[in-house]
């Protein structure tokens, strides 16, 4: 790499940290509200459930 | 339509100044930031008049910002704003009647204090008189800008960091061609067509700006 | 009305595409930096530093095509109102402050052997800088209000603003680095363009488009999931 | 002529344009991402008053900053004399008064002062004595308003009804902080407005002993479990 390895190595560490880093948030933030609505749907769908039953 | 036009302006003039020193204060931001410069920077006088337009730009430019949520927020917040979309008058006109207001509590001080600064800094005498144009054509541009960014925050969380944040990046061609201005004339090297893009930045935004910031208004009501 | 044109569809649509377009971006990507690391020549000036250019320059790129498709977006979303245009809007801003991000640092990296600083206020890296703070101030004004609907109204017209501002920023910063123009200082320029340059530079380019089509798909339907569980919310308090 | 001009009354020749009817027919209005009501219409003739009722959050207010212009509805239109609000929103807003929860009254003005810039607003020069009359405020004329009581306050903002005349008052809870005198004298200017052909849409709790008037329930209209057409729909 004619020693500038250390300017182009780290350029394209960066630049995928900030892309995965991205995706990864992207990610985690979907599971994690797809988790929540699922748990929010299943509460209405019992209280619905009792208020039925009463 | 302009008689209600210009009782908005004197209303907000004399709200300003019974209101006590809205004025008084931004002029002495003015002065006192463009103070601490040498005090950070040294006393050596060719380096202050070296940096002494960019010092001067870019404390106006802070001090208009500081007072933008003057414009709108008071009225959003005790309801004069509805009436005022609600009024027969245009509500770009009344958008242009309030940045006046702003411009002349707030701008005109700043370029009445700048001739004081341009000494405390050192400027070489040329400057001075270019100066006071660029500001002439720069602070209302400005606070037409700043009047946009006022306009969208209303009911923001921390809404006055969020002015800033919004509207220095907008302010950026305004510092260039003022400081270019002022450095034509201490150079020498002409000074017109600075003066001349400043004045098209003026044309621009009073038509642009007014739209884009009574835009704001209208969808800020919820 | 259009007010109501099926959006779910396009979600299904969007869907149906995702796969195919997350296989895309890695091969292409994959393919831009064999291109580039390996088989493309060393610059006979700049030497092996010019590989950060595969890298750089697409992110630049990349920086102002997603800021034009939040503009767009954003005009769509206040002229109909049609609530994908907000969503494709505030989902598309990180990103691309992402790749103004990669912009920035990577063009420092790339000043750093030729001039001996981290950071040289070139016209084109300036003016990156100053879009930069554009994406921030409109992803704050975009989080800035308790009702997400209002702080889509207000930043979809701060785009609007900054999209007729960007061109005269950047004539300005143009102007401003003329007139300080100290002999010294090479433009950073991308050498003249070898076809073996090329390449990578295109695969890269479009590698990253598909990488945003990719995560937009992936936020879009991130927001679509927030907004039910708003509304189921709304829906236990009112019920 | 478009607009009918009620002759021999008050309003005859005032900047307001006189108007025989304003209607609204299936409006939707969604307030930060909830559906506040849908389907919704109501009907005012000249003379007329509508009171709005229901529980708090049922969009009383919301109703009544949509008929001011203030909200832009969903879907559904409103008419003023037949012709649709939308194509000329101007004409619709120079006729109307809307008296909202803030009283938009300045404290370092006096009374008068306030009163005489919101005249100057609507363009009418406004008798600002005899309007400070109307709400007994004559004696506080020239008061800073930050010396004014709350009730003192709110009278000042509903001079603002008499000061310009317009034909149709949107009245959202005037009588909330008002005492029993300062309520007899709003229920005199709003029964003096109807027999001169004005119209009133009031959202209020108290019997403002209009008699005649008609009402309309929100509730009816609400849909607490419908999404908003928002991205929840997607």
């Amino acid at each position: 790499m004619g020693g500038y390895g250390a300017f182009i190595w780290p350029s394209y560490l960066i630049a995928a940290a900030v892309l995965i880093g991205l995706l990864a948030q992207t990610l985690v933030t979907l599971w994690r509200r797809e988790r929540t609505l699922a748990a929010l749907r299943a509460t209405i769908a019992d209280s619905d459930a009792e208020k039925d039953a009463s | 339509m302009t008689a209600a036009l210009r009782q908005l302006v004197l209303r907000d003039l004399r709200l300003a100044l019974r209101q006590g020193a809205d004025a008084v204060m931004v002029v002495m931001f003015f002065v006192i930031t463009v103070s601490l410069f040498p005090l950070g920077i040294g006393p050596e006088l060719n380096v202050l008049a070296r940096i002494s337009a960019g010092v001067i730009w870019v404390t106006a430019l802070l001090a208009t910002m500081l007072s933008l949520d003057r414009i709108f927020q008071h009225d959003y917040e005790d309801g004069s704003l509805e009436l005022m979309i609600l009024a027969p008058v245009p509500l770009e006109a009344v958008v242009l009647a309030k940045v006046a207001a702003h411009w002349l509590v707030t701008g005109l001080p700043l370029i009445v204090a700048a001739p004081l600064l341009a000494v405390l800094m050192n400027m070489p005498a040329e400057g001075f008189a270019t100066l006071l144009v660029a500001m002439l054509l720069g602070t209302p541009t400005s606070s037409l800008i700043g009047a946009v960014g006022a306009a969208l925050t209303l009911g923001a969380r921390r809404g006055g960091v969020l002015v800033s944040l919004l509207v220095l990046p907008l302010y950026v061609p305004l510092l260039i061609f003022g400081v270019a201005a002022v450095d034509g004339a201490i150079t020498g090297l002409g000074v017109r067509p600075h003066l001349l893009i400043l004045g098209a930045m003026l044309a621009a935004a009073l038509p642009l700006a007014t739209w884009a910031a009574a835009a704001a208004l209208r969808q800020s009501q919820t | 009305m259009q007010r109501f044109a099926n959006p779910t569809r396009f979600m299904r649509m969007a869907n149906a595409v995702l796969p195919w377009c997350a296989a895309l971006t890695v091969v292409l990507i994959a393919a831009g930096l064999y291109l580039g690391l390996v088989r493309s020549p060393a610059d006979y000036q700049q030497g092996e530093t010019v590989r950060i250019m595969y890298v750089h320059v697409p992110s630049a790129w990349m920086a102002l095509f997603i800021y034009a498709s939040i503009a767009m977006a954003s005009a769509t979303a206040l002229i109909w109102k049609h609530p994908l245009a907000d969503l494709i809007a505030r989902a598309s801003a990180p990103v691309g402050a992402g790749f103004t991000l990669i912009c920035l640092i990577t063009g420092s990296l790339w000043g750093k052997p030729m001039w001996g600083t981290w950071w040289v206020w070139d016209a084109r890296l300036t003016s990156v800088l100053i879009l930069f703070f554009l994406y921030l101030g409109y992803i704050a004004l975009n989080n800035a209000f308790d009702d997400p609907t209002r702080g889509a109204r207000a930043a979809a017209v701060l785009a609007l603003v900054g999209a007729v501002n960007l061109p005269i920023i950047k004539f300005s910063v143009d102007w401003w680095n003329t007139l300080h123009q100290p002999a010294s200082l090479t433009r950073l320029d991308a050498p003249a363009i070898h076809s073996s340059m090329l390449w990578p530079l295109l695969a890269m380019a479009v590698g990253f488009t598909l990488f945003y089509v990719t995560v937009l798909i992936f936020r879009l339907r991130s927001e679509i999931v927030a907004a039910k569980i708003r509304n189921l919310r709304l829906v236990q308090i009112g019920g | 002529m478009r607009a009918l001009c009620y002759i021999g009354g008050r309003f005859q020749g005032e900047p307001g344009i006189m108007s025989q009817s304003f209607s609204g027919h299936d409006l939707t209005c969604i307030r930060g991402e909830r559906v506040v009501f849908a389907g919704l219409g109501f009907e005012v003739a000249a003379g007329g008053a509508l009171i709005l009722t229901g529980p708090n959050g049922s969009g009383k207010s919301s109703l009544l900053r949509l008929m001011a212009g203030l909200l832009q509805p969903e879907a559904g239109e409103m008419r003023r004399d037949g012709a649709d609000v939308a194509d000329d929103p101007a004409v619709h807003r120079s006729s109307l008064h809307y008296v909202g929860h803030k009283d938009a009254v300045k404290p370092v003005l006096s009374a008068a002062e306030n009163l005489a810039f919101w005249a100057a607003m609507r363009g009418a020069a406004g008798a600002i004595e005899t309007s400070l009359d109307a709400l007994g405020l004559e004696r506080l004329a020239d008061v800073p308003a930050r010396f004014l009581s709350a009730g003192e306050t709110r009278r000042l903002s509903l001079a603002r009804l008499v000061a310009s005349p317009a034909p149709l008052w949107l009245l959202d809870e005037p009588t909330v902080v008002l005492d029993a005198r300062a309520v007899r004298l709003l229920a005199g200017l709003i029964a003096r407005h109807r027999a001169e052909g004005g119209m009133v849409v009031a959202a209020t709790h108290t019997e403002l002993g209009l008699g005649d008037e008609t009402r309309l329930e929100l509730a009816d209209f609400a849909r607490p479990h419908q999404p908003a057409l928002g991205a929840a729909a997607l």
